[in-house]
C-alpha cells in the first residue's frame, strides 16, 4: 500500500504543507488537538503546530464559527473543522452573513480567508440528525466557493487551493470516503484550481455528472456498463460553486445525454441545477431529458434496509443511464 | 431587606436535605437497585451486541451515571417530562420503557420505538412523557425549556426535566433557554449531567470556570446545586427538592450532576484522553451501585436476594436482545412513511 | 377601500381567527405583543390574547424557536415569527434538525405541529444580510411544508391551513407586500390548501410560474404582453414543497412553454427545480428550454440603483416570456 | 486564601478611578465635545436626509449614546481594532473614519465606505482598524472575539472592543464568545451599550435580572463593571482601566455602559413604548453634550469658543452631504465585483 494515500491522510497533509508554509493558517474545532480530530484528520498536528495552531474548541459551533470569520476578517487564514456539516447549521448564520456577504458589504475592504471543512452527507447508520448534505444550500450562496472532492489526490489539491483562497471556502468530505485509499500517481498537482471539473472516465455514449463519495458509483456504473456496450463519460465535479459549466456542456454536445447523481435530498439539489443548465446551455444537443438520480426524499433512516434504499446504489445509477440512452 | 428575607426564607423552604439510608424502607431501595442495575446490564449488553455488528452508527453508553436517572425519576410523577440527548438508554429504561423496545431499536427493528427509524440516539414515548432522544448537543436543552413553556401555557403541574452534558453547557442555546426560562418562570429542571468529558475534552479545558457549572444560571436568577450524582440518595434528595422548588411556581432549577462515565464517549472511542487508573479509580472509589449495594447492607438484604435480581433482570435484558433478533426489520415502504402526516 | 384588504390585515385575521377557535394556538416573537408586530403584522392581538397567548420574545432565535418546536411536541400548535428569516439562519438547526425530523425519527409518534412564519427576500433597501429568500434551501428538506403567498385572501386561507396542519410548515412573507391591498371576491375559500398551486391568469402561449411577490410582476408581464399578443398563463405556486408538479405540468402540455420567475438566487433555487421537472416530466413537451429569471446572483447591494438590477424587474419577465415564444 | 489575595491585588491594580474634570487639560475636554458633537450633529442630519428620501433601508441613530465611543475612543491606541453592531455611525466617526464616506455610504453612493453596496449598517474600515457595521444581533460579539483571537495569534499588544446591545446581550453567541475568550484569555474588551430597550422591548422585559447585566461574564470568569454611559469621564476611566486589563494579558472584561437612545430604534421606529417625559427626562438631567458642557464650564471656555466648534461641526456635516450629493452612484457593473476575490 505504500503507493497509495487515504482521503484521511490527503486532508491531514494539504493542511500540515499549507501550516508549514504559511503561519497565518490554523486549525480550530472540536477535538482536532488532542484527539487527533473525532475522524482522525488532525492525526499528528498538534504534535507538530502545537496547541496554538491547533485548537481544541469548546462545543460551540455558533461561537467559533464567527471568532473564526473574526480572525480571517484581519487576515489570518483559520480552517475551522466542524465535526460534521450537520452541526454547521448552528453556525450557518455566521458562514452566511459575516463569512460570505462582508465582502460585498465593505465594498472589497475586508475580505474573509477561511476555510469551512468536516464530513457531509451521511456517514455509517447515524440517524436522521447526522446524515443530511448541505452541497446544494452552500452552492446556492454567492460570496462562497464550495468545494467537494471525492479522491484523495484531488482532494489534498483542492484544499491547499481553498487554504490559499482568499473567499470563505466550503469544503465537504465524506466520512466514509476517509479510509478509502486512492494511488499515488507519478505526478500530480499539487494545487487544483477551484471551480474546475474533471473528466475522471472519458466516455462518448454518455455524460454522468456527480461528485464527492458519489463519484465512486458512478465509475463502478460505468465498468458494468461498458461490459453492456454503453460508454459512459464521468464527471467528478469537485467544485460546486462556481459550477464548471463549460465542462458538463462540453460533454453534454458530445455525448446528447446526461445523468446527474448525487446524495444529496431531491429538490433544488445539485441535480436540479444541472439539469436547469443543461436545459438552458444544451436544449438542443440533448437526445434524453436529464435524469436525476438523488438520495430519497426522506430523513435519514437508522435500519440497515432502510439505508440502502436512500443513498443512490450503482444499480439505480445504471438504470438511470439505461434510461436516457434508451436502453432500458 | 426584602430580599435578603426572601432569600432565607427560599433557602429554608428549598434546602436539599440528607436521606438516611437506614431509614429509606428496603422496597425503595431495592427498586433503585433494580432500576439502576437494568440500565448496567442492558448498557453492557448494548456494547456486546454492538461488537457483534447487530447495532449500528453512535451509540453511547451510559454505564457509571445510572444513579442520575434513577434518582431523579424517583422524586417524578407520570405526568412530568424528560428529555436529553443521545446517551439516552439510561433515561428511557429509567422512564419506564420496554427494554425490548428500546433494544430492538437500537437493532433496527421495526418493533423498536421509533419502528427502526430512529436508532440509539432518537427513541420517544408519548405514553412515558420521553421526548427523546436529541442528537445535536444543546438542542435538547431549548426543547425542554419548550416543553416546560407548555406545561405552564396549560396550566399544569407537569415539570419538564432535561438533561444536558457538561459539554453541552456551553451552546448557545442553553444561556437564551434559561434567560426566557427566568423570564418567564417556567417549570424546568435542568440536569447537567457532568461526567468530566465532552467526548475527549475534559471539563477543564472547555469550560471557563469548570467548577462553576451549576453557577452558570445565576445571572439569570436560576438557582444552582451541586449534587454527588453518584450517590443514589444524594440525586434522590437534590430531586425532591427541585420538584418541590418548580412546582410551587418558582421558576427554574439547576441540578448540577456530577458523575462519570465508564466507556468510551461512544462506541468507536478508545478513550485514550484519560488513563485506566482514572476510570479504576472512579469505578472503586465511587461506583453507584457499588454505593447503593453498600446501603443495603444496612437492611436485611441477603446474597440470594440480591443473586434473584440479578438474575431477573439479566433475563429481561437476554429477552430484550432475543426479542430483537426475532423481529423483522422495518418493511421497505417505511421509508416514505412518518415524513409527514 | 372597504372591499379590499392588505396582505397584513389577512395574515392577522387568520392568526386571530384560528386563536379563537383553539386555544391550542399562540403567538410567539420578537415584538409581536406589545409592539404589534415589528412590521404591524400582529395588530391589536395582545389585547385581544393576552400577553400567555402572544408572547414578546427575547432576541434569542436558536432558542425560542427550539422552545416551539418542544411546545409543539407535546401537542401545543405555536406560530413562532421570526422578525425576517434572515434571523431563522440562527434557527435553522431547530427547524431543520428538531422540527422537520422528529415525526420520521419517533417512527411516527412525535409530531411538531408549528409554523414558523414572517417576511422572506429583500425589502426596501436593506442590505445584504436582511435580504435573502430561504425558499429553496427549505424546499429542500422532508419533513417540512414550505408555504409563500402572494395575495391577501389566499395567505390567509393558506396561513390557516399551515396553523392546521400536524406538520411543520415554513411560512414565507414578503415584507414588501404587507401593505398591498387585494380585493375581497364575494365568495372565497376559508382554508386553502397545502401543496395546491393556482393558475390565476389563464393563458395559452406560454406558462409562467413564480410565487410570493414576483407573481404579481409576472401578472404585470403578462398584460403588457396581452397587448403584444403573446396569451401568458401565470401559476401562483403557494407551496412550495410539497411542489403541485402537475398543476405545472398540465399547463406546460398546453403552453409547451415555460419560464419561472424568482427573487432569489439562480444555484438550486425553485426555478432550477421547475427546470429539472419539466425536463423530467415534459420533456417532448417542450417546444423551447425553461428559463429562468432569477434574482441576480449576488448579495444583495445597497446603493438604489444597484438593487434595481437585483430583483427581477417586469421588462425582465417579459423578454423571458418572448424568448421562450421566439418572439424576441 | 492564594484566589483571595489574587483578588485583592486585582482590585488594587485595577480598579475604575475617577477623573476629576477640572484636572483634564482643557483641549482634551474640547477634543472630546469636538467628537460628541460631531456624531450628534451628523446622527441629526442622518435624520434629515433620511427624511428627505436620501437615505433608505435600516438606519439607526446614536443620538443619546455618543459619551460611550468617544470616551472608549479615547483609551485605545490605532492598533486596537473596534466592532458593533448596526447603530455604527457613531463608531465610525469616534474612530476617525472620515463623515463624507459614511454619509456617501448612507446616501448609497460610489464614494461611500463600501462604494454604496454596503449601506448604514455595514461599513469598515481597514485603515482605521473599524470592523464593522453589522446586521445580525449578537455575531459581532464573536466576530469581535475572533478578532482578539488574532490579536493574540499574533502576539500583538492590540485589545478588540466588541460593542453590543443589551438586547444583543441576550444571544447564545455570546456566552459561546464568552467561554471561548474566558478560557483562552483573549484581549477582548466588551462593551455593553445598555440603552435600556431592545427594539420596543424594555430591559426588564427581555432579560432575566436585567440590573445584572454587567455580571452576566462572571460565571465565566469575566469581570464586569457598571459605567455611567453619560459620563464622558466616566466613561474614559471605565476604558482606562479595561485596557490596562486587557493589554496586561488578564483576557477579556465587560463593561456596561448605562446609556439611552433617544430616537426611535430605527427611521420608522414611532417610539410609542415610552412615555415622550421618560424621553425628556433622561435629555435633560443626563445628556452627555450638556454633562460634557457643564465640565467646560470649569475651564476657561467661552461661548464663542463653543459656538466656533459649532460651526465648524455643522460645516463638517453639511460637507459631508454635499459630498455626497455630487457623488455618483456605483457604477452598475459594481453589481457584480467583490462577490468573490
Ligand atoms: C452541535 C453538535 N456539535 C457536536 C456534536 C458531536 N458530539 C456529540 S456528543 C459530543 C460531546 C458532548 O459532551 P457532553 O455534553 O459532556 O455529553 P456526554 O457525551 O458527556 O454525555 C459531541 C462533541 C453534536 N452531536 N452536536
Ligand atoms: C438575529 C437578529 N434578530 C433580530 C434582529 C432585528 N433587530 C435589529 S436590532 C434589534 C434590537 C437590538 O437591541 P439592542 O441589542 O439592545 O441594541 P440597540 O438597538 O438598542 O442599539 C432587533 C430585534 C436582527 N437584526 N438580528
Ligand atoms: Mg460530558
Ligand atoms: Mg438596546
Amino acid at each position: 500500500m505504500s503507493n497509495t494515500i487515504t482521503v484521511r491522510d490527503a486532508l491531514r497533509d494539504a493542511m500540515a504543507e499549507e501550516m508549514r508554509l504559511d503561519p497565518d493558517v490554523f486549525l480550530l474545532g472540536e477535538e482536532v488537538a488532542q484527539y487527533n480530530g473525532a475522524y482522525k484528520v488532525s492525526q499528528g498536528m498538534l504534535d507538530e503546530f502545537g496547541p496554538n495552531r491547533v485548537v481544541d474548541s469548546p462545543i460551540t459551533e455558533h461561537g467559533f464559527a464567527g471568532l473564526g470569520v473574526g480572525a480571517a476578517f484581519t487576515g489570518l487564514k483559520p480552517i475551522i473543522e466542524f465535526m460534521t456539516f450537520n452541526f454547521a447549521m448552528q453556525a450557518i448564520d455566521q458562514i452566511i452573513n459575516s463569512a460570505a456577504k462582508t465582502l460585498y458589504m465593505s465594498g472589497g475592504q475586508i475580505s474573509c480567508p477561511i476555510v469551512f471543512r468536516g464530513p457531509n452527507g451521511a456517514a455509517m447508520r447515524v440517524g436522521a440528525q447526522h446524515s443530511q448534505c448541505y452541497a446544494s444550500w452552500y452552492a446556492h450562496c454567492p460570496g462562497l466557493k464550495v468545494v467537494s472532492p471525492y479522491d484523495a489526490i484531488s482532494a489534498k489539491g483542492l484544499l491547499k487551493a481553498a487554504i490559499r483562497d482568499p473567499n470563505p471556502v466550503v469544503f465537504l468530505e465524506n466520512e466514509m470516503m476517509y479510509g478509502e485509499h486512492f494511488p499515488i500517481p507519478e505526478q500530480w498537482d499539487e494545487i487544483v484550481e477551484l471551480g474546475k471539473a474533471a473528466v475522471v472516465r472519458q466516455g462518448s455514449d454518455v455524460t454522468v455528472v456527480s461528485y464527492s463519495f458519489m463519484v465512486g458509483k458512478c465509475l463502478q456504473a460505468a465498468e458494468q456498463l461498458a461490459a453492456e456496450g454503453i460508454d459512459v463519460e464521468v464527471i467528478d465535479l469537485r467544485t460546486l460553486r462556481p459550477l464548471d459549466k463549460d465542462t458538463i456542456i462540453q460533454s453534454v454536445r458530445k455525448t446528447n445525454r446526461l445523468v446527474s447523481v448525487e446524495e444529496g435530498w431531491t429538490v433544488a439539489g445539485i441535480g436540479s441545477e444541472i439539469a436547469a443548465i443543461a436545459m438552458e446551455e444544451a436544449f438542443d444537443d440533448l437526445d434524453a431529458p436529464v435524469v436525476r438520480v438523488t438520495g430519497a426524499d426522506a430523513p435519514m433512516p437508522y435500519a440497515a434496509n432502510l439505508v440502502s434504499l436512500t443513498i443512490p446504489r450503482v444499480d439505480q445509477i445504471v438504470d438511470a443511464i439505461k434510461q436516457v440512452t434508451y436502453k432500458s | 431587606m426584602k430580599a435578603r428575607a426572601n432569600k432565607e426564607q427560599m433557602d429554608r423552604d428549598y434546602h436539599i436535605g440528607t436521606i438516611d439510608p437506614k431509614k429509606v424502607p428496603v422496597e425503595e431501595l431495592l427498586k433503585y437497585y433494580r432500576d439502576m442495575l437494568l440500565i448496567r446490564r442492558f448498557e453492557e449488553k448494548s456494547g456486546q451486541v454492538y461488537g457483534m455488528g447487530k447495532i449500528a452508527g453512535f451509540c453511547h453508553l451510559y454505564i457509571g451515571q445510572e444513579a442520575v436517572v434513577v434518582g431523579m425519576q424517583s422524586a417524578l410523577t407520570p405526568e412530568d417530562t424528560v428529555i436529553t440527548a443521545y446517551r439516552d438508554h439510561g433515561h428511557m429504561l429509567a422512564c419506564g420503557m420496554d427494554p425490548k423496545g428500546v433494544m430492538a431499536e437500537l437493532m433496527g427493528k421495526a418493533t423498536g420505538y421509533s419502528k427502526g427509524k430512529g436508532g440509539s440516539m432518537h427513541m420517544f414515548s408519548r405514553e412515558k412523557n420521553f421526548f427523546g432522544g436529541h442528537g445535536i448537543v444543546g438542542a435538547n436543552v431549548s426543547l425542554g425549556t419548550g416543553i416546560g413553556f407548555a406545561h405552564k401555557y396549560r396550566n399544569s403541574k407537569a415539570v419538564s426535566v432535561t438533561y444536558y452534558g457538561d459539554g453541552a453547557g456551553n451552546q448557545g442555546q442553553v444561556y437564551e433557554s434559561f434567560n426566557m426560562a427566568a423570564l418567564w418562570k417556567l417549570p424546568v429542571i435542568y440536569v447537567l449531567e457532568n461526567n468530566k468529558y465532552s467526548m475527549g475534552t475534559s471539563v477543564e479545558r472547555h469550560a471557563a470556570m469548570p467548577d462553576q457549572l451549576y453557577n452558570r444560571g445565576s445571572v439569570f436568577g436560576i438557582p444552582g446545586h451541586v449534587v454527588d450524582g453518584m450517590d443514589i440518595l444524594a440525586v434522590k434528595a437534590a430531586a425532591d427538592m427541585a420538584v418541590k422548588y418548580v412546582r410551587d411556581g418558582n421558576g427554574p432549577i439547576i441540578l448540577e450532576m456530577k458523575t462519570y462515565r465508564y466507556r468510551g464517549h461512544s462506541m468507536s472511542d478508545p478513550a485514550k484522553y484519560r488513563s485506566k487508573e482514572e476510570v479504576e479509580s472512579v469505578k472503586e472509589a465511587a461506583d453507584p451501585i457499588q454505593h447503593l449495594l453498600a446501603m443495603l447492607q444496612l437492611h436485611k438484604v441477603t446474597e440470594d436476594d440480591l443473586k434473584q435480581i440479578d438474575k431477573e433482570i439479566k433475563e429481561i435484558v437476554n429477552q430484550s436482545v432475543e426479542f430483537s433478533d426475532a423481529s423483522p426489520e422495518p418493511d421497505p415502504s417505511e421509508l416514505y412513511t412518518d415524513i409527514c402526516i
